[in-house]
């Protein structure tokens, strides 16, 4: 785009097992381009002390900004003052830290994802058993692992309400999807009667398809909801296994971290106010963490599942995003 | 003092205490866990067995030779990513076809063996030319090799493996799942290899001491070369039936098994010192520890009390195991 | 005993770092000669039989053997041209049993669509059988040699070479831990074995022992020849003496002796 | 041949190659990577080594000992968890306050000390007195001490602790957090414990044949369960160093650790044999893991080929350091 | 020689599973006498030692030592009331130096502010003379054991017990692999050590080294006594039917006598 860079931004992703992760890192990459900066992804395998110790490499580098979406939230404050204190502006993507101030929060909010999954299985129960009853099995990510615990307490927090939907949560340790398979075999025998699966991960749900498939199950058997709007699961919604997948706006999160990469930058204050991101509406409000642009996440059913503004269909939108003046 | 045909019983016993271990602990549970005593759970008992097993036989293998093999895990992710990519028809996947279409289940098998036997080659070329220490030779291979999987598949899934492979995982035979049986089958032959061939003795005689079996004319690199390779084919079956179980592949698929394998080989009696095991007793310690996982599945714990409980249950099942060293002493 | 020599050994060396173990030795042998190779501890006998049977690369020196020029790169090689070796550090895997032990390396297979399976009961038989011709008393083939007796093992080490036939064979202090009895058994199977032509290197510290089955001595002395006498025109005394280096001066020329014999 | 003067120099060279390859390492790295020659880098290398090196320190004894410890990983997490859970004010922290302030400093440490020192002794309990292998039962241990800290926190973190105990990774001494002193003189310690005193050379002969040592009156059992327990407590000391540095704990902190603290045993030297090893080898062994982890960071790679060239890095550091025996043979 | 029994075994019996290495074997010594332990290979020589010097549990029977009825549950205890044990499988660790073998688990240290810390030097010069006085040659005292040969690493195992003293020492094949003047100051040796009121029992397969230095000799064969006789009332003829059981009816009555002493 830009003949001359403007600087480099480093973009600290926490893992790269999982596909929206991948998809944050190539998104981010587009849109920061636009807008003129380098990005380099450190990739955190997952470990704090890692991202810790890369965030402490990236400070001696002096980078233009840091973007972080950090492991674990809040954990990451100690490096997120040390990075300031040196004048690097630091933007959260994806996952909130509010214990310190930051620059930039961009974010669908983890705990929101677990109401838009309720109020989808909600949907659904209704519409298979007549009421707001059944048996869900949600199958978590790892219990170590605090983006799973904030959308079980999302998801559980609004199931409180119907008595009659009967919970079992199981974790598939490490995120492993043949564990998720094996609790899902494992299941389905224990309990025939399970009407969903809530799996929160697509890649999750792909095990958890086979085996509902070796269990001789057909698709719409047992209905099956993910989280995270990941290529796989936008797939098995095509194929009918699968009916509703909550997006993550991936898209418009990494492009609103762009327009205002200029900004953040320069140190110049952000307005709060309803702003347009790629067709999304984004809302910037000044939180005691510092600006925080929040967007919607969306439930993508059979009916929408080939809007190209999904990231799962990855179409990196063409059109450049552009500095918010 | 006890009558020589009691001592041969009690012998018995003790050379199979796993697979008493594991009756015990499969009645235990049947009694104890609702919904636990039904034939589709033992079956998905020895489902979930298969990879592990699978891998245990290379492992157990290079241990019973004095080495070790920390790579077998990503080596499996990797065959399994390889096969995704090739033959899954969605996400990483680019579909191929062939015809006739039962075709792809000889192709995609020789793929993961070959994937799985190179990385072994690769080790082996570390360990038995370079002089490498093993550990530390895995142990990197255990990193790359994942993060080829990654590389490869850039961390997406690849999803929707073609019927013509599917069924595998499907179809049953005696309740159990094809996958299961090709498991089952291998690990029968590699015990009948180990216990009754001579490339099975030099194993053990080159476990037990290298320098003697060296003196004696055996050609220990050569053997330590091909158990390599065959951990590595045998960690790419295990990955070519992870991926038709998983109808496809993700980047993180497997992660943990590593863990397992060792867990399930010294449960099942080889020393990690080398010169001793056999892989019948492997296959119970697999089939033992998935009994727990089961468990566990079926039991209605709280989430985050799982990896505890896990934790607490291997121990117990090997503290079983160590009851027979005292008996031995007591009765023989 | 042939005329041609079987193994012809010219100023072998052999340096460990700053150590010389061995520093030029020089002798030759034929076919059905017993060589007893005396010495005091340290002196490099042990490591002398490992260059010849394979086990140690030697630094300088030619070996000639069979009548060919040779350098095996392992005990494997050494093995398939006819040497038999037994240890002086036993090499038996104690992890296995003694029939395991016997034929290791070696075993009796049948093959079945073509996959060699052991025979288990033909190997038990052939060991049993050289077992108890060495007078040795084993409880039982099957236990694990871990639990045998120093002298039960040696047992096993020193008779399983007898099956095996070969050209030459290296024995490095095969009696240590042997009883009366099976020390006499294993002298006469030495005899037995050099009248089949077959050559003998025994390394011992025991003289009679030296005295009743070799033809001739070889006393190293700190990596080098400082004997080389038949046993007839020797004594006990004289030979001693040559080991601890009293009567060094008595033998000279005795390395020059050597090396024409094994230029010849 | 060489004259003995060389071949001296030689010997000194070889006996510390980790250093010397660490040496040729950072060399490589500050010419070809940007940035990577500063203070701050080398500084920034030194802190991240903290956790793993005080780690090696008891895993290597172990090692040393002719035994292994796979739970200290686990070990250390929960250190810091109980750590953080006491002591700190956000999250899962009840944010404990001591009169006079400092106290805690001292507090927390041997609190984090005695949680390691606990699980080590459970650890020498299974392994001395009941005769289980010890791969298993620390491979237990790793297990369920993960899992009793996520079951602690509820898989949640716990943030802030009080500035008391936060200045020992803010404020330097040379350049380096006081942190990563503390590993160091642990590691000198523990290293002159090993070199200098009989408990140190029982050790080593314990490794070098366990019956010779117990026949010589060494009493084997008492010394094994002492370093069971020293493993522990230094994990402990590492989980106080982590949380500290972190400024809090989460459940997942640490994961991977267990094996780059084997790698950096093995690099530096340890035999996984037993009998051998030395403790400043191992610390360099974990600072080239460190550089080498830094030099990715730096280098701006993809980050889907990052793990792929970590763990060729690694195997290229230890091809380095096999090269040493083949010079050994060569030149001496 | 004290009138006083040092060591009396009475009745002991030794079963490893099926096996029954010894079948009662009773006998008694006293201070200052050299006892050979004799018998054929797998006899329960070294398992009588083994009991004896705590490596082993016995299945039945009593042993009185030094006046009191004792059970060593561990070789530490055993060294601690003063006994010391050359063992036939050489108890040395390969991976450390000579001079760490030779004071394995009685190091010389000094203390600075309460830790032990090891006096390198100072046992680097005991070992050296200890060495030397055997007459062995060892290239380096700092070398691991294992480039060391057979006789070298005897040696040390053998030397390192007269460094301590005690009361009764057990003696496993101590010459099996030493040279010629080594074995000759090693029998010296052990008169000497018996002169000072230590009891020995030395276990060997030679005739000669057992009549240059025993007092008595008892056989064991099969697990049993087969004889109990003093060096100077019988011959090596008569010793050797007695090991290989041709003169077993040759010497009745000799358990009743051991037995006998064993109470006294
Ligand atoms: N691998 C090695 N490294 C270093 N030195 C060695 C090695 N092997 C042997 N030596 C040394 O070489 C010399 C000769 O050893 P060798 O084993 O040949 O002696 P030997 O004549 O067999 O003695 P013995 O009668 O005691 O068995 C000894 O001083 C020994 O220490
Ligand atoms: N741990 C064990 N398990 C089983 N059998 C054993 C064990 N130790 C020794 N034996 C058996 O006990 C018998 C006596 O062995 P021991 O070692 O005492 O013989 P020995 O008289 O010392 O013979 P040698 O002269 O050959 O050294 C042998 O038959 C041996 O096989
Ligand atoms: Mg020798
Ligand atoms: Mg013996």
């Amino acid at each position: 785009a830009l003949a001359a860079s403007k600087g480099t931004i480093y973009y600290m992703v926490p893992t790269l097992l999982d596909e929206f992760q991948t998809g944050s890192v190539t998104a981010i990459t587009k849109f920061m381009g636009d807008v003129g900066y380098d990005v380099k992804a450190l990739n955190a395998d997952n470990k704090t002390d890692v991202q810790q110790g890369q965030m402490n490499d990236v400070i001696a580098l002096k980078p233009s900004a840091i973007i972080l979406a950090a492991v674990d939230f809040d954990a990451l404050k100690p490096q997120v003052e040390a990075a300031r204190a040196a004048g690097i502006p630091v933007m959260i993507f994806d996952r909130q830290i509010t214990a310190t101030k930051s620059d930039l929060t961009s974010v669908a909010g983890t705990v929101e994802i677990g109401y838009v999954a309720a109020d989808q299985i909600q949907r659904l129960l209704k519409e298979k058993n007549g009421a707001v009853k059944g048996k869900v099995l949600q199958v978590l990510g790892d219990p170590g692992d605090p983006y799973t615990l904030d959308i079980q307490k999302g998801f559980e927090e609004k199931m409180k309400a119907f008595p009659d939907v009967t919970i079992i949560s199981k974790p598939a340790m490490q995120w492993e999807a043949s564990n998720a398979g094996s609790i899902v075999a494992d299941q389905i025998l224990a309990n025939p009667d399970i009407d969903l699966v809530f799996v929160h991960a697509a890649h999750l749900a792909v095990a958890a398809v086979a085996s509902l498939e070796a269990a001789g199950k057909k698709p719409g058997d047992v209905l099956l909801v993910s989280s995270n709007g990941a290529p796989v699961g936008l797939d098995l919604i095509r194929k009918g296994w699968e009916q509703v997948e909550v997006e993550q706006p991936l898209f418009a999160q990494a492009a609103a971290l762009a327009m205002f990469a200029d900004k953040v930058v320069n140190k110049q204050e952000l307005k709060p106010g309803r702003y347009d991101v790629l067709g999304l509406e984004g809302t910037l409000t000044n939180e005691a963490w510092g600006p925080n642009i929040k967007l919607p996440g969306a439930a993508i059913t059979k009916d929408n599942v080939d809007d190209p503004k999904f990231w799962g269909n990855m179409k990196t939108p063409e059109t450049p995003v552009k500095s918010v003046e | 003092m006890v009558s020589p045909r009691r001592r041969a019983a009690i012998e018995l016993v003790l050379d199979n205490l796993v697979w008493f271990i594991l009756a015990v602990v499969l009645a235990i549970f049947s009694i104890a866990v609702p919904n636990y005593f039904q034939i589709g759970i033992f079956a998905n008992i020895v489902e979930q067995s298969t990879f592990v097993a699978t891998l245990s036989i290379g492992l157990s293998l290079l241990i019973i030779a004095g080495y070790m093999d920390l790579s077998i895990e990503s080596v499996m992710a990797l065959a399994a990513m390889v096969v995704g990519i090739l033959f899954a028809k969605s996400g990483v996947g680019i579909g191929l076809t062939l015809d006739p279409e039962w075709l792809i289940v000889p192709a995609s098998l020789v793929i993961a063996l070959a994937v799985g036997a190179l990385v072994g080659a690769s080790n082996a070329f570390f360990v038995v030319r370079l002089r490498m220490n093993a550990f530390i030779v895995t142990l990197a291979a255990y990193i790359w090799g994942r993060g080829l999987v990654v590389a490869l598949s850039g961390g997406r899934s690849a999803q929707e493996l073609p019927p013509a492979l599917r069924f595998l995982a499907i179809e049953r035979f005696l309740s159990f799942p094809l996958i299961a049986w090709v498991s089952i089958v291998a690990t029968l032959a590699f015990a009948f290899i180990l216990n009754k061939t001579p490339f099975g003795r030099h194993l053990l005689l080159i476990g037990g001491n290298a320098q003697a079996a060296y003196r004696a004319g055996i050609n220990v690199d050569r053997l330590t070369a091909i158990t390599f390779v065959i951990a590595g084919a045998m960690a790419g079956l295990a990955g070519w039936l992870l991926a038709i179980r998983t109808s496809g592949a993700t980047a993180n698929l497997g992660v943990g098994m590593l863990f397992q394998a060792f867990a399930a080989v010294v449960i099942g009696g080889v020393s990690l010192k080398g010169g001793v095991g056999s892989l019948t007793g492997v296959y119970a310690g697999v089939l033992l520890l998935a009994s727990i996982q089961t468990a566990i599945n079926l039991m209605g714990l709280p989430a985050h009390f799982t990896q505890l409980i896990q934790g607490g249950m291997v121990l117990v099942a090997v503290l079983l195991d160590t009851v027979k060293l005292s008996i031995r002493k007591k009765l023989i | 005993m042939s005329t041609e020599p079987l193994l012809v050994l010219d100023g072998i060396t052999k340096n460990f770092g700053a150590i010389e173990a061995l520093k030029g030795v020089s002798f030759s042998m034929r076919g059905g000669e017993v060589v007893a190779l005396l010495g005091d501890n340290g002196a490099g006998k042990s490591t002398l039989v490992k260059i010849i049977s394979g086990g140690l690369e030697r630094s300088g020196g030619r070996m000639v053997y069979d009548g060919r020029e040779i350098s095996f790169s392992s005990p494997a090689e050494a093995k398939a041209a006819g040497i038999e070796t037994v240890y002086q550090d036993l090499s038996l895997c104690t992890n296995v049993d003694v029939v395991a032990n016997f034929f290791m390396g070696r075993e009796i297979v049948k093959r079945f669509l073509g996959i060699p399976v052991l025979q288990e009961r033909a190997m038990e038989a052939v060991t049993a059988k050289a077992i108890a011709d060495a007078g040795t008393r084993i409880p039982s083939l099957r236990t694990n040699v871990e639990h045998l007796s120093g002298g039960q093992r040696q047992a096993i080490e020193l008779n399983r070479f007898v099956h095996w036939g070969g050209k030459l064979v290296l024995l490095d202090e095969p009696f240590a831990a042997l009883g009366v009895e099976q020390t006499r058994r294993g002298l006469d199977m030495i005899k037995k074995v050099a009248a089949q032509g077959i050559g003998v290197i025994i390394i011992t510290h025991i003289m009679t022992q030296a005295f009743q089955v070799a033809d001739r001595m070889v006393v190293i002395r700190q990596g080098q020849v400082a004997g080389d006498v038949r046993t007839a025109e020797t004594s006990a005394d004289e030979v001693v003496r040559m080991i601890t280096g009293e009567a060094a001066k008595a033998v000279p020329g005795t390395r020059e002796d050597a090396r024409t014999t094994g230029v010849a």
